[in-house]
């Protein structure tokens, strides 16, 4: 952890305990196997509206804490560690940072202080296909009368069947790839010609599919200028990669403390394995990966909170993290040999995790490419 | 007739007597008939497994005395090759759990005449499926440990204990298990391997739920379980070397990788990426990071079969037959594991799916095969006990101070 | 080793003994400590004549034993072993596998029996910048009379002090990138206009760069057709390619025998390094490494025997092998520790040699990017 | 006066002097005065080290009465700062051998009021050169099992035995040297640290050559030497804890990864590797393999450099300091010796050159650099070394039975 202030450790502790007592991994497996709607328990998520995380990133005026992304790192580093589901990340992280980048005072005033509330839970509409790829955006935007109808469909949205409202990005111009002609408009769930499914993924999370049907929008609808969404959706989606990053760093984490623990107990050749060397100096060199991942991440947090740096620092944070989660997930069934492997321990509940959250918001390799081409080459 | 010519011949009948037994109502299904058949297809496979049995070949290269069919290696990958062509298959080995595999070698070996007589012929028609009870909770690696014991009763051991991850004990009729007969003796001996039914009160099975979702093993829960004298296998207290022959049986048929380029009727790999993360100008994958991969990995594919090639050849011909055998197992599982997970990696969110319409079959299908294969590089002997079998056996490094 | 004919096991045995007894490391030491000229000793390349190595691939009308190049693997495996100094893989393989493939049966006959007795040395002249892109050749080839004027410069000539035939790729039309308009030509080292300098590497072998100012060549000094070389080259190439591999298994299996006997004999906290389970895993590691090169290596060489996906396996054998010997010299100086950085030892001589291999022909990278292309993606 | 303002001034103060006092002639000249210099350049470079050494800055945060300047790092780092900016440098710890960085701070710890009055002042001025005895042939990463011998002589110890990769000793004054004391304790008990001169008839060094063609390094040969009782640093027996204590110091010096993007005067790695391996149409590096591993390394080398300030944001902070800085080591290895690697492969055939025109200053310089930097996985703690301080001390696994 960075050098936190007095605020910043409290409510780390807050988290850490509240998680760990009220929210610990079984929770997540209960859900899971009760199959609750909507894949997260309200009273989880009334939980958290009371301690004031929905607000973590809202100013003041609108009802929330402004502590910032650093802040809402440590939480949901712990959120992260015991898998802990719930519209947070996607509303209070992701719709609220569109709302704050995009939105007009009116919009921020009708929309931020029920996100802080919990009565209205946003999330992002983003992805057409199977790879993270914004600027092709193509759900078709109509100019119509006053506003635009909307249609297309839109794949892989988070708490998409909890959500009362999306923010959806939409082409009101040009074609696939272009830049410009991007715009981003807030549809209520329950606009006429709006469908959406759940769909069933290995993570056990709630995701939807949506159809978009003519869907009409009216032009206050609209977050932003018309062809220009594309810069603010950018930066949101960087606050959402800095956030996921905290998120992914307390999923290994998390992986890297049972690791260490069953290398401590378990015996085998009538001793502990961690005394094997082998294994000792795997745990080394994860441990090496977690420190400098934590680097990554804290400095993604601080770049958005400071506003300096963010695209090169979150691309970085995205990358490492990952790199480490994919290792960890990996070493965390391995080094657990076959009790790894059974649905009662809890090592497939992270690895599946892992993996899905690998693919939001852009993979490794799309962060190494970005990374790159920020560096020049 | 030269070897050559009589193989040629064997190949001409083999394909006759397939194209004429076969049932054709089979062709394609998948292997074990799972999930729904109609009654005619059910009839059908049986018939077709009875011909198989017949024909002693089941087992083919099994004696014939014992249900198989008294062929070469060579013979039987002809047998094989020549029912794949026309989508036929042979279920025994399935049907038979561990018995073709694994069991029926190793009695082979170490079984009395009285042994070979009551257990062999009912593994190679597909009869009689068999589990093996090995690994216990605290012995997995290190199976030296385990502590289910068997005391001598007279005519038969008594038996108590847990072993885990027996493989389809719960729908096996026999079980071939390590135990403990001589609890003074020093950790690999004092060892006995021993057969018994399943069917009896003493033994109870409880299905393991693996992370992707199926339950292939079990929990098996001995409580004053009987195994018959007559069914001890090898000497008493030298079970230790039984189950080194019976898992070196096992590493044989996990060495191979699977073909990552797949046949002719299935997309390669790197078609499929091709697919999901598009093409630049010249063809080339869009995502230049993951096509570096790719090709590492399809070439740790090449590397790998060239090494199989290698082995044979070598085994064919006068030079000795070089340490490399000894490399396969981790060198499959690598490669293995690499696919499955570049297959994730390309399919984006389309390859973590877990069930639903909203996903092809194919893709939930890799995301089971991913799960799956995480245990490769565990069971058979773990990738970390390969290479110290590897540093110690072959390379002749000493054994480390903490080897048990 | 592949099951090898009775032939090539003498060969075999025969290299080894030899290299073991008349040129090991030692040798090869004095040569680079008493700056030998042409950085290679007379008397080695004498008895490898001798011993009919400059004739394996050579058919036996032009003097040769047409043994094939599985078999002349097996030699380069064990000069490898010994980082054994001459010009046979330059003349021999490189040069030779040029004439086979291009040359006339007029150029065979004046130039192959002068490989094999040692009195003529060949080697191709094609780099022109720092990294292998052979497409990219653009030494003028003018045609002047019944002839050509060459001018350009060429770098990295293997033996290029040595040789006193060089086969020059050079540019008749088009330009760099091109893959019509490169033609081969047979240029004497004597020749006027033509003026080589050596250079100094950090492998201690002999490398020449080229300067050729306006040097006129007859037409009968062109291998095979004007404007169509690139073919020839890259045939040739493919040959040089799986050869070296064969060279640079000997160099990384020498590596790795240096590096286990060391693992078996040194001590330190009171026992054998090799008992360390952190080292003994390595060594298996790169024992697999180099399983898995030797396959691909014997398979490049077999399939130009057998006149059969030659491009898609050389390049699988220059990037394996290459692989190996990256990660093994980089282990050979590590696990030996302080002992591994003195000159004084051999390990600085096999790092250095693999480095300088690893440029030739291209690197890992080049080969791995051909794969890829070749297998269709 | 507030904190930041008194810096404020000794930053206003300190350019003041560099500039009146650094002599212009050897702006920018290599640190050391390596080859050939002027008869002026020579001169102007004592001059330099004279004003230094008066004014404390040799080794600025030491007491004053031992040469120091009895400055806080902030300040340190200021005059360092303000040095760089016209060209000026500090020479003295250079000159000092291992004087300044390592030797000096632990006789502030552990020596006695003489030995600090005799050695410190003749360190900080630069005037004389120490080296340090302490691995042997047959003790490296295993320190402690190291052979050279100090027998009691009345006022002295008689010393006998091998010293090697002792650094300058052919050109050091004073070597700081441990010795076994008593033969019959324990490994680690019955060592001792003493100071002696090299100039003194029982001492011997042998430059040893290195892969890189330089020979930093000597065999150091004790033959009855002699070293003063007075000249015992720290406890009889007790000179492991002296020598932790130094090697932290050195371990310290160790840990910054060479920045890899560099500053604003040099070309960018990434630039280079354009030059060299060319672009394609959108500027991208043309080898995309390549360009994935340098953008790897440049994320290794800004992960380190962040984690760097987050440790230092730590230490200040009021949370408790995370175990992050050990793994500084190996990661700021992996950071210097990847670098040299991709610099070799992007420069191709010109990045092998030992020597001659054919080949620019630069690209022989990384040659050197590539082979220098192999050593850093193995001194001031192996690779492998590390990992076990990581596994043990920071992760608490347990020791393994091997370890001595």
């Amino acid at each position: 952890m960075a050098a936190l202030t007095e605020e910043q450790s409290m409510i780390r502790d807050q988290a850490k305990s509240w998680t760990a007592d009220k929210s610990p991994v079984d929770k997540f497996r209960e859900m899971r196997d009760k199959e609750i709607a909507n894949n997260y328990f309200p009273e989880t998520w009334s939980a958290m509206v009371e301690m004031g995380w929905t607000g973590i990133i809202i100013p003041e005026q609108y009802g929330g804490s402004d502590l910032g992304f650093l802040t809402f790192g440590v939480v949901l580093e712990e959120t992260g560690r015991q898998l802990t589901a719930s519209p947070l990340f996607a509303s209070a992280l992701v719709g609220a940072s569109a709302i704050l980048l995009g939105g007009s005072e009116a919009q921020k005033q009708a929309i931020l202080p029920g996100i802080v509330d919990g009565s209205k839970i946003l999330t992002l509409a983003l992805e057409e296909g199977p790879r993270h790829a914004p600027e092709n955006t193509s759900l078709n935007a109509q100019a119509s009368g006053a506003g635009f109808k909307l249609s297309g469909t839109k794949t892989f949205v988070a708490e998409g069947m909890a959500a009362n409202t999306f923010v959806v990005a939409a082409r009101t111009s040009g074609s696939a790839g272009d830049r410009e002609g991007i715009s981003l408009f807030l549809v209520d769930a329950g606009a006429k010609g709006l469908s959406r499914n759940a769909i069933k993924t290995v993570d056990s999370r709630g995701y939807a599919n949506l159809d978009l049907d003519a869907v009409e929008v009216s032009a206050d609808a609209m977050l932003g200028q018309v062809d220009a969404g594309l810069p603010i959706l950018e930066a949101t989606l960087d606050r959402a990669r800095a956030g996921l990053s905290a998120e992914m760093l307390g999923t290994a984490a998390q992986a890297f403390d049972m690791t260490l623990e069953y290398l401590k107990t378990r015996e085998q050749f009538g001793q502990v394995i961690g005394s094997f060397q082998a294994l000792g100096h795997r745990a080394a060199g994860l441990f090496g990966q977690m420190e400098l991942a934590r680097s990554c991440s804290e400095a993604a947090l601080q770049a958005i909170d400071d506003d300096r740096d963010i695209e090169l620092l979150t691309s970085l944070s995205k990358c490492r993290v990952g790199e480490f989660l994919f290792d960890m997930s990996n070493q965390l069934i391995q080094i657990h040999g076959g009790i790894g492997m059974t649905d009662e321990f809890d090592a497939g509940l992270y690895l599946k995790r892992a993996r899905t959250l690998e693919t939001a918001f852009g993979n490794r390799s799309f962060h190494r490419d970005r990374y790159a081409t920020l560096a020049g080459f | 007739m030269s070897n050559e010519q009589a193989l040629k011949e064997f190949e001409t009948t083999t394909r006759a007597w397939v194209k004429e037994n076969f049932p054709p109502s089979l062709a394609g299904t998948a292997m074990g008939l799972e999930g729904e058949a109609s009654e005619s297809e059910k009839a059908d496979f049986e018939l077709w497994r009875q011909r198989l049995a017949e024909k002693g070949w089941g087992a083919p290269t099994w004696p014939v005395e014992y249900g198989g069919a008294a062929l070469g290696h060579p013979e039987a990958k002809i047998i094989s090759h020549e029912m794949a062509k026309i989508g036929a298959f042979n279920p025994i080995p399935l049907m038979a759990g561990m018995g073709v595999t694994m069991v029926g070698p190793t009695i082979l070996e170490y079984g009395t005449d009285d042994q070979k007589n009551r257990h062999l012929k009912s593994i190679a028609s597909g009869e009689v499926r068999w589990c093996l009870g090995l690994s216990e909770p605290g012995a997995g690696s290190d199976l030296a440990s385990l502590a289910t014991k068997a005391v001598d009763n007279g005519d038969s051991f008594v038996v108590n204990g847990q072993k885990t991850w027996t493989s389809g004990a719960d729908i096996s009729q026999w079980c071939g298990a390590l135990v403990r007969t001589d609890p003074a003796a020093k950790k690999r001996n004092g060892i006995s391997f021993v057969l018994l039914p399943m069917a009896q009160e003493g033994v109870t099975t409880k299905p393991i739920k693996l992370i992707s979702g199926v339950s292939p093993f079990c929990d098996t829960f001995f409580d004053d379980a009987r195994a018959e004298k007559a069914d001890l296998l090898g000497d008493l207290n030298k079970g230790w070397s039984v189950v080194k022959r019976l898992l070196q049986h096992e590493r044989q048929s996990q060495t191979q990788a699977r073909s990552p380029g797949g046949g002719a009727k299935k997309a390669t790999l790197q078609d499929k990426a091709k697919t999901y993360a598009g093409t630049d100008a010249n063809g080339a994958l869009a995502d230049a990071d993951l096509r570096v991969r790719l090709a590492n990995h399809l070439m740790d594919a090449q590397a790998h079969g060239l090494t199989v090639n290698r082995i044979t050849a070598e085994a064919k011909g006068k030079v000795e037959v070089s340490a490399a055998a000894s490399i396969l197992k981790n060198s499959a599982t690598k490669i293995a594991q690499t696919k499955n997970e570049l297959t994730m990696e390309f399919m984006g969110t389309q390859g973590i799916g877990w069930e639903g319409d909203d996903f092809a079959a194919e893709e939930l299908e890799n995301v089971r095969d991913w799960l799956w294969g995480k245990a490769i590089s565990i069971y058979g002997g773990s990738h970390e006990v390969q290479n110290n079998i590897i540093s110690k056996n072959i390379l002749g490094l000493p054994e480390t101070t903490q080897q048990g």
